[in-house]
């Protein structure tokens, strides 16, 4: 045992005097000057393949419910029209336009979230204009109950009722198996609630983007720019 | 005389403390009243659910029973039955059970109730919460899908129409049951359906095997507390409560919420007002907090029933207000004779 | 030689005796929300490993110039640096299971265990015992992080790193990878952990091992 | 004021003991003859025990003064029998100790015949003030009959300030078993009233009220049947319920009144005193007889015969109950007092005491009590509790030894061990036990820091 | 508002701090034994919440957009330093409200309730407003949650749990058994 | 990334770290607050990570309690064993150079002496026993062998003997009278080890009316009055008294002398416990 040790950094009263405010000043500051430096190298270490990781799973995510894309950039609407966002943070207020490889538009992924049956669920889901047609959904984040209610991402009958869903009028989920309507969704057995919460957020963040959304054939124009990423095959 | 007390030495003569009286009531009586009151509803069940029901009250009794036996301390364990108290705990489990329940669930709930909810807590008496209701909700959160999975009730006639279900094997998955239908609070709050409330009364609607006839449960109700085995003013306030919001949900809306006759009369409601909301250890002493308790109890299972996920709420209602017991007992103690309050 | 036991004593005792889990209940948190699976666990333990020992190292090499008045600062300035780091690592090599740890691995800074081993042991010992006793009491918190992690996993899911174990028919306990299942469970083997100490304990009476007594279990009051 | 159509006048809470009072209610009181051998400890209830006056080898007379008052609360002691003093030493009490105490073995040729006291020279009670009747009462050695043997000059003497309105003389006898108070209303119904006037004037008290529970008609009756216009005396049948005899809820039964904790009956203008006193009062007064004999009920399963007995203060319980027939063989438990508050015999050769209202032999159909069982929290005990307090918390808390949190939460003090509550109880909890263990301990703890 | 009100209520009851989100175990667990000191811990954790609302607001929109990397260093010194200087000012003060919760900020200030609000908050961009009702929130669950364990303690206390039982094991039981009991509240006022 | 990105971390950090330094200093500086300065001494001991495993709600409550005395220092479970030492020493609980002072029992009438007039039948317990008619021992004096001490000694050495009465271990007895003060019949009494010559017995009666309680009475015969040295016992009421203020007590066989013609062996001369300890796990469970 260090003895020496023990004894110099317990006993409170021969240390209570000294050190003077500045030399606890001083220290502060060069750890935070370390910890600055050692910080700030780990995040340049690991920038690229971090930002490489987050682009790759949005882009995973818009691919999915936008099938035949190869390109896409956020849009942003801003003074009553949609405009090219460049920046890399994404927020509610933001949709992705899809492109296919000859930079022809497609299609929008929207995103949308509301109150789940633990917390919020948070999805994505594509939409052709041309057709109302959604063609695709995908949860991005949910805390619903393993085994019940995340089967709205790992059932995948319930996921495939999204793909090439008219949407002429609101969506509706019913009880499985009672689906007589073209825009009525089989909920799932025994997670009704996360089912409606799936078809409530598509709703309303439809009744939120429509009219926003430019005249079909003005989209804007892919601009090929740094958030611009090809699809891989 | 031979064997005159006064001629002898007097070790013989007892020490024990005042009053030598006592009224007849012991433990084990009040616990066979209740028994004795949950008769129609089992009958009830049986009628309804046939051998599927009797099958699971015998497994979540029996459940409950081997938990008891085996971790008594082997000096208490002659007694560790005696007091009817474990198999009631089994018994009221069963009674919440969906009739199509895989039986090694039921057997799991039994012991789950009396494991967690009783002997780990100090057995008999020492419990914070019901444990036949903390049994049920670790079921429905272990098994969500099977708890959720109602049979249709029946008659007599099929008495011997066992579900397949019920025979799935310990630790696997139950077949899907083709004799499924909703409860009527399913139908209420997922479909905006009602259900006739002759049914309800009567009790051939879908639910747990015990809750669905009111009137049976009514009848246990009543002569609890004609034999004052339980406080009146339990189920009083969870009735009045639940009453009076669901009624004024009801008229703001009168598609989307029930009236209050159907809050009163569907569910686990009763069961749970007359039966385990007024389980003497888990509810509170005095008075005054059987009032609080039962108001609690009446809101929050509307408030879930109406507003939450799930279409029942009276379990969580009444575990939730368990937890508050301690609580409110502390703070309704009752004004000593002589002092102010 | 002799220093060379003791140095390795200071590593086991993390494991059992005083296990910062089961013996000294700290870092309670990160401890109940990240083992709903095994792998979880075993990534959020080597996280803490790394920040344990590489702040208790830090933490005894400059203990000389750390004054008083603000060390806990400086320490807690220390550790939350390498949290970063791991955090920044994790999130470029292993994103995907950073995401479900999610908040969990910054929330390493505000594991007491860390906090208090700095304080309790690596600040007044040399670097190989401070060392030592990080990577002792890393590994005791591994083991329990990992026992709570394959429980609630094969319960919970019917698998060990995402290995199925049982037929497909198996019904998986959902309330295991759930809040409750992480405090029934964690309290259950805390039990068990105690039950086995107390034996043990009788066990050393009854054969009269007079020094090994003390060793009993510690009130966790 | 009062319906004697109702269920009578009462307090709320208590509970409901079958009375049993069938055994002995109708029979006459009959008078135990002298025995050889009689003890008087010298202190037989709270305050300071008396001091003797005799020496071993005297003789003494029935009715001598043989120990003198040693303070002010403190009584004197008079010889219950014409006889030689033996001892003054450590004799068995009831509870099983030694206390200080003469004995007296009785002349073998004794008879009724007592000497008049010679504090109660003076006849006309009429020119007594209030002092002088103070200090003739505690002369007379008269205590409490009610149980608690409390001198009952302390009682009489009020501060300057107060007055009292009111006399209340309780006559509920709510024990079961006990009959003697009834046997009293009923046989010297005419003495009653007398005592009641005589401590009525020299309290300046306005009136009287005599409360008896509905169960003894016959007592009510007589009373009513001696009662005379003047007299400004009520007779207030009350509920059957036990604690109907407690000072308080007696108080709260009749005036409806709620006695402050930590206050004495005078404080609100009452003084309450049991029939017996009432009777004592009026036998010293108009007979000069001091309180040397007392009425006892013989009572319970375990006794041959039950009787109303007039026995000499001194008596061995031995000898009472070999009178009346003696024990039956099964008989495993001797309460003095009532079934509900009295206190187990430990020694049958120990003696009646001013207190003791009766005698009750108990056998092992009673004692052999169920197994006891877990609070169930069922809250009967509350329901029980005429003083609202919380016996299943206090009985919880007495397990755990949390003695002082019993007081400082739940005023464990405040209980009168009436006994309602373990009546009551279904776990067969002997609540009233812990609450006494832990009022013992909290005595001993204050006494300990004073 | 709607919004305000489901993330009050979600962080109350659906997803409590210490009950869903294991957050703030060591105070929850250790500090339950008494249920004044638990009820007041409730309040300065409440307190120190709405601080680091605060303080996570102001770096996350002046700070920390220049310099993301730094968000974890600055938000637990930032939130240490200030709850700190708060603490030593009350005790200078007013000795008795230091009395009464002062006494409990050094222990909030290093549990992971504090900074997984702070996280939390940040990871769902929530502005001044919703970050301070989250934090209301969050410490009003806590609170609950403290309160209701700190009388189940109370009362098993003088209960005959087996000696063996007793501690920590059985805390976390009783957690466990609450965190069942919220489940109920799943779904509220969320569904459709 | 360039340049600027850089230097930032550093920079804001490095300042960052000033800024609070400063404050932090300023606050020390101005906002201090005299105490007990064995609290803050304390509070430095103790590990300071604030975590509330001991159950205090921080590290300084903690200390309060421990200057107090209400907590013991190894409540803390992340302190080492060194720290702990630590602060028992700073604490100073040990309880110095004092004349050691142990519990002894005025009493030695268990079963196999002492009888029973009538039987006690309740809860386990002397004082719930004492207040039942006084627990049907017929010596009233005596013990009743119910272990309320052996409950109430914090520091668990008294364990209850098969004759019914408490054997102290008088080499662990702190002398803290938990027991003096739980004892309903006041037995207990704190003396000093070295006052080995003992009378355990508290019953002011002689003659036949002791033996015919209590076979190891004092029945005040008055033997070992007349045999120790002249002056050092006495009679009062009716029991012998030493007085070890008189300086005659010594340790030789002069004062042993005393205890030789004690008929009921009520005077004993003590070495360390004053009874064996044979204490049988098994009988005492079969009582159950
Ligand atoms: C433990 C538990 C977890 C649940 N999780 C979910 C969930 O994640 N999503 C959901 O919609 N419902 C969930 N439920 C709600 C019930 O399953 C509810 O009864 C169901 O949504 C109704 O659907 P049904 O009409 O198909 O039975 C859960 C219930 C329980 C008891
Ligand atoms: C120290 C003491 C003083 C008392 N003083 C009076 C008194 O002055 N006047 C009075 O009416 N009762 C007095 N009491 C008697 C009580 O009020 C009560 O009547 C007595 O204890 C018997 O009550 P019980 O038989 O209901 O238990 C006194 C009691 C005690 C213990
Ligand atoms: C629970 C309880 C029951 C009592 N029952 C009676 C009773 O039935 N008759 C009675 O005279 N006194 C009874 N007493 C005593 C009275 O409270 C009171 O002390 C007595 O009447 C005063 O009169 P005394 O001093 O003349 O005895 C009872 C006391 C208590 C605490
Ligand atoms: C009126 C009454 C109601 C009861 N209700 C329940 C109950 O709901 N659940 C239960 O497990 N036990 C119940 N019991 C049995 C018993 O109180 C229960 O096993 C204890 O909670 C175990 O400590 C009841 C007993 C009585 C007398
Ligand atoms: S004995 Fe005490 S607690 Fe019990 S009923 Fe009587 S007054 Fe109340
Ligand atoms: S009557 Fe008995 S079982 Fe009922 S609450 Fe009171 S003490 Fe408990
Ligand atoms: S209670 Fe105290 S004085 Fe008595 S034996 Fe125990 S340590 Fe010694
Ligand atoms: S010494 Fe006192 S407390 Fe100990 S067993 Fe004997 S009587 Fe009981
Ligand atoms: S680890 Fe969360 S509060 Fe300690």
């Amino acid at each position: 045992m260090n003895t020496a040790n023990i004894t110099s950094s317990t006993h409170p009263s021969a240390q209570n005097q000294e050190p003077g405010s500045s030399r606890l000043v001083i220290s502060m500051a060069v750890a935070g000057f370390i910890s600055g430096v050692i910080i700030i190298a780990i995040y340049m270490l690991t920038f690229d393949t971090i930002k490489e990781n987050k682009a790759r799973e949005l882009r995973e995510a818009v691919f999915r419910v936008l099938p035949d894309v190869s390109h896409m950039q956020k849009l942003h609407f801003v003074d009553n029209k949609m405009v090219v966002v460049k920046s890399d943070g994404m927020d509610d207020e933001m949709i992705f336009a899809g492109y296919d490889k000859d930079a022809k538009f497609i299609g929008y992924a929207i995103q949308g979230k509301a109150p789940g049956f633990q917390d919020t669920v948070h999805i994505l889901y594509g939409y052709l204009s041309s057709n109302s047609n959604i063609t695709g959904m995908a949860v991005l984040e949910s805390r619903e109950t393993p085994g019940l209610g995340d089967k709205i991402f790992k059932d995948m009958d319930f996921v495939s009722e999204f793909i090439n869903l008219p949407m002429h009028k609101d969506i509706k989920a019913v009880k499985k198996g009672t689906k007589t309507q073209e825009n009525e969704i089989d909920a799932i057995t025994g997670a009704t609630i996360s089912s409606k919460i799936v078809v409530k957020i598509i709703n309303q963040a439809f009744k939120k983007w429509s009219p926003r959304l430019p005249q079909q054939g003005s989209e804007p124009a892919l601009e090929l720019s740094e958030v611009k990423v090809v699809k891989e095959s | 005389m031979k064997n005159d007390p006064l001629k002898k030495r007097d070790p013989n003569l007892l020490l024990q403390s005042a009053p030598l009286l006592r009224q007849e009531l012991t433990t084990p009586a009040a616990m066979k009243e209740v028994w004795i009151a949950l008769l129609p509803a089992t009958a009830a069940a049986l009628w309804f659910f046939g051998l599927s029901a009797l099958l699971i009250l015998i497994t979540s009794i029996s459940g409950a029973l081997l938990t008891e036996w085996v971790f008594t301390d082997k000096q208490k364990r002659r007694f560790a039955l005696s007091d009817t108290s474990a198999g009631l705990t089994g018994l009221l489990i069963g009674l919440t059970l969906p009739p199509g329940l895989p039986l090694w669930m039921a057997f799991l709930g039994g012991s789950v109730s009396i494991g967690l909810g009783k002997v780990i807590w100090g057995g008999l008496g020492t419990n914070i919460f019901n444990p036949a209701l903390l049994g049920r909700a670790f079921l429905l959160g272990t098994f969500p899908i099977a708890m959720t999975t109602w049979g249709a009730a029946g008659g007599p006639g099929e008495f011997f129409q066992l579900h397949s279900s019920n025979l799935a094997l310990p630790f696997m998955q139950a077949q899907v049951d083709s004799m499924s239908a909703a409860t009527p609070l399913g139908l209420m709050k997922f479909e905006q359906q009602g259900t006739a409330l002759w049914s309800l009364f009567m009790g051939n609607t879908a639910g747990s095997i015990g809750e669905t006839s009111a009137l049976f449960l009514l009848l246990g109700g009543v002569y609890l507390l004609l034999r004052r085995s339980i406080d009146w003013r339990i189920p009083t306030a969870i009735f009045l409560t639940a009453a009076v919001f669901s009624f004024i949900m009801f008229l703001t809306d009168g598609d989307k919420y029930p009236s209050p006759l159907f809050t009163l009369f569907s569910g686990g409601l009763l069961l749970g007002a007359f039966f385990m909301a007024t389980d003497p250890v888990t509810s509170p002493l005095t008075p005054k907090g059987c009032w609080i308790f039962g108001i609690g109890v009446g809101f929050l299972v509307v408030l879930i029933r109406l507003f939450g996920g799930l279409p029942e709420g009276m379990l969580y209602a009444i575990l939730l207000m368990n937890a508050a017991t301690p609580l409110i007992d502390r703070y309704t103690q009752p004004r000593i004779f002589g002092r102010q309050a | 030689m002799a220093t060379d036991v003791s140095a390795y004593e200071e590593m086991i005792k993390g494991l059992w005796r005083d296990n910062p889990v089961f013996v000294q209940v700290l870092g309670m948190c990160p401890m109940l929300a990240v083992t709903n699976s095994a792998i979880n666990a075993v990534v959020m333990g080597l996280a803490t490993f790394f920040v344990l020992v590489t702040s208790s190292f830090l933490v005894s090499s400059f203990k000389q110039w750390i004054p008083k008045q603000v060390r806990i600062s400086l320490y807690v300035i220390i550790i939350a640096t390498f949290v970063t780091v791991v955090d920044y690592s994790l999130l470029a090599m292993l994103p995907a299971i950073h995401k479900e740890l999610g908040a969990f691995i910054p929330l390493i800074v505000a594991n007491c265990m860390i906090l208090g081993r700095q304080e309790a042991f690596a600040s007044k010992h040399g670097v190989k015992y401070a060392v030592m006793d990080a990577v002792g009491m890393s590994a005791g918190f591994m083991i329990a992080l990992f026992s709570l992690g394959a429980v609630r996993e094969i319960l919970g899911v019917g698998a060990l790193f995402g290995v199925d174990l049982f037929s497909a028919n198996f019904e998986p306990w959902v309330i295991m990878i759930l809040p409750p299942g992480g405090f029934l469970t964690l309290g259950l083997l805390l039990l068990f952990f105690n039950w086995f100490t107390e034996r043990r304990r009788q066990f050393l009476i009854k054969v009269a091992d007079v020094d090994k007594i003390a060793v009993g279990v510690k009130d966790n009051g | 004021m009062f319906n004697f159509f109702s269920l009578g006048q009462s307090f709320s809470h208590g509970v409901h003991p079958p009375h049993h009072k069938e055994q002995t209610e109708d029979l006459p009181i009959q008078r135990v003859p002298f025995v050889s051998r009689y003890v008087m400890p010298l202190g037989q209830h709270i305050g300071i025990p008396a001091q003797p006056v005799v020496k071993v080898g005297d003789v003494v007379q029935r009715g001598q003064l043989i120990a003198k008052p040693n303070g002010f609360i403190s009584t004197a002691l008079h010889s219950p029998v014409t006889g030689k003093i033996t001892d003054i030493g450590m004799h068995r009490y009831v509870d099983g100790s030694f206390k200080a105490a003469i004995e007296i073995a009785a002349d073998p040729y004794a008879t009724q015949q007592f000497s008049v006291s010679s504090t109660q020279s003076n006849s006309n009670i009429q020119d007594l003030n209030l002092d002088e009747f103070i200090s003739a009462v505690q002369q007379s050695g008269i205590v409490g009959m009610g149980g608690a043997a409390f001198p009952s000059h302390v009682k009489y003497s009020i501060p300057e300030e107060q007055k009292i309105n009111d006399l209340l003389v309780n006559g509920a006898e709510c024990e079961p078993y006990l009959t003697n108070d009834h046997r009293l209303m009923v046989e010297r119904p005419e003495a009653v009233l007398r005592g009641c006037e005589i401590l009525r004037q020299q309290l300046g008290a306005k009136r009287v009220a005599i409360g008896v529970e509905k169960n003894k008609p016959e007592s009510i009756s007589k009373l009513q049947q001696y009662l005379t216009a003047d007299m400004p005396i009520d007779i207030v049948p009350l509920e059957v319920k036990y604690p109907q005899g407690a000072e308080k809820m007696l108080i709260k039964s009749i005036y409806n009144k709620e006695l402050p904790a930590g206050k004495l009956p005078r404080d609100i203008g009452i003084a309450v005193n049991n029939v017996g006193t009432i009777v004592a009062l009026a036998d010293y007064f108009d007979q000069g007889m001091p309180l040397i004999e007392r009425i006892v009920t013989l009572a319970g399963p375990g006794v041959e015969e039950p009787a109303n007995l007039i026995v000499p203060i001194g008596t061995p319980i031995r000898d009472v109950l070999e009178f009346a027939g003696g024990l039956k063989e099964q008989t495993r438990e001797v309460i003095m007092g009532g079934p509900m508050m009295g206190s187990p015999v430990a020694d049958l050769d120990a003696p009646i005491l001013k207190g003791t209202s009766g005698i009750l032999a108990f056998t092992d159909a009673e004692t052999a009590r169920p197994r006891e069982y877990p609070c169930i929290r069922c809250a009967r005990c509350l329901e029980a509790c005429p003083y609202f307090l919380n016996p299943s918390r206090l009985a919880l808390l007495g397990k755990a030894r949390l003695f002082e949190e019993m007081q400082e939460k739940y005023n464990v003090m405040d209980c009168v061990e009436c006994g309602a509550c373990t009546f009551a109880c279904p776990s067969n909890i002997p609540i009233v036990q812990h609450i006494r263990t832990a009022k013992d301990n909290l005595r001993n703890l204050s006494a300990k820091n004073n | 508002m709607d919004d305000l009100l489901w993330i009050f209520i979600s962080t109350l009851l659906v997803n409590n701090f210490v009950l869903a989100y294991f957050l703030g175990l060591c105070p929850f667990l250790g500090v339950s034994g008494q249920l004044l000191t638990s009820f007041r811990l409730g309040l300065a954790t409440t307190f120190v919440l709405i601080i680091t609302a605060l303080c996570a607001w102001v770096l996350n929109t002046y700070v920390l957009i220049h310099a993301p990397y730094l968000r974890l260093i600055s938000f637990i010194v930032v939130i240490a330093s200030t709850v700190q200087f708060i603490e030593m000012s009350i005790k200078k003060l007013s000795p008795s409200l230091f009395k009464s919760l002062g006494i409990f900020l050094p222990l909030i200030t290093t549990n992971c309730a504090i900074l997984g609000l702070a996280i939390f908050a940040t990871n769902r961009g929530y502005g001044l407003v919703e970050g301070l009702v989250f934090a209301l929130g969050a410490g009003a669950g806590f609170t609950l949650a403290m309160v209701l364990m700190a009388g189940i303690r109370e009362e098993t206390e003088i209960m005959d749990v087996p000696v063996l039982i007793r501690g920590t094991a059985f805390n976390l039981i009783i957690a466990g058994i609450l965190s069942m009991a919220f489940m109920g509240f799943a779904g509220l006022f969320s569904s459709t | 990334m360039n340049i600027i990105d850089l230097i930032t971390a550093p920079v804001i950090m490095t300042s960052m770290g000033l800024l609070f330094g400063v404050i932090l200093a300023v606050a020390y500086h101005y906002l201090k607050v005299e105490e007990d300065p064995r609290i803050a001494e304390t509070e430095e001991l103790l590990p300071g990570t604030n975590c509330g495993a001991c159950g205090e709600p921080g590290c300084l409550p903690f200390a309060i309690k421990l200057v107090s005395g209400a907590v013991n220092p190894s409540g803390c479970t992340v302190a080492s064993e060194d720290d702990i030492d630590n602060l028992s020493e700073f604490l100073g609980v040990d309880a110095g150079e004092q004349e050691k002072v142990v519990a002894r029992l005025k009493c030695a009438g268990g079963k196999g002496q002492a009888f029973q007039v009538a039987e006690y039948q309740g809860f386990e317990g002397c004082r719930a026993a004492a207040v039942i008619s006084g627990g049907g021992k017929g010596c009233s004096w005596g013990c009743l062998g119910l272990g309320d001490c052996e409950v109430a000694c914090t520091f668990d050495v008294i364990h209850m003997n098969n004759n019914g009465l408490p054997v102290v271990d008088a080499a662990n007895c702190t002398a803290c009278s938990d027991c003096v003060d739980i004892c309903p019949k006041n037995l207990f009494e704190l003396r000093p080890i070295a006052e080995q010559l003992y009378v355990q017995c508290n019953i002011p009666l002689e003659g036949e009316s002791v033996t015919a309680l209590c076979s190891a009475g004092c029945d005040a015969c008055g033997k070992c009055v007349a045999d120790a040295p002249q002056g050092l016992m006495e009679m009062v009421n009716e029991l012998p008294v030493v007085d070890y203020t008189s300086g005659l007590f010594t340790t030789d066989k002069s004062t042993k002398k005393a205890i030789e013609r004690c008929p009921t062996n009520a005077i004993q001369w003590l070495e360390l416990n004053q009874f064996d300890e044979q204490t049988d796990e098994q009988e005492r469970y079969s009582q159950y």
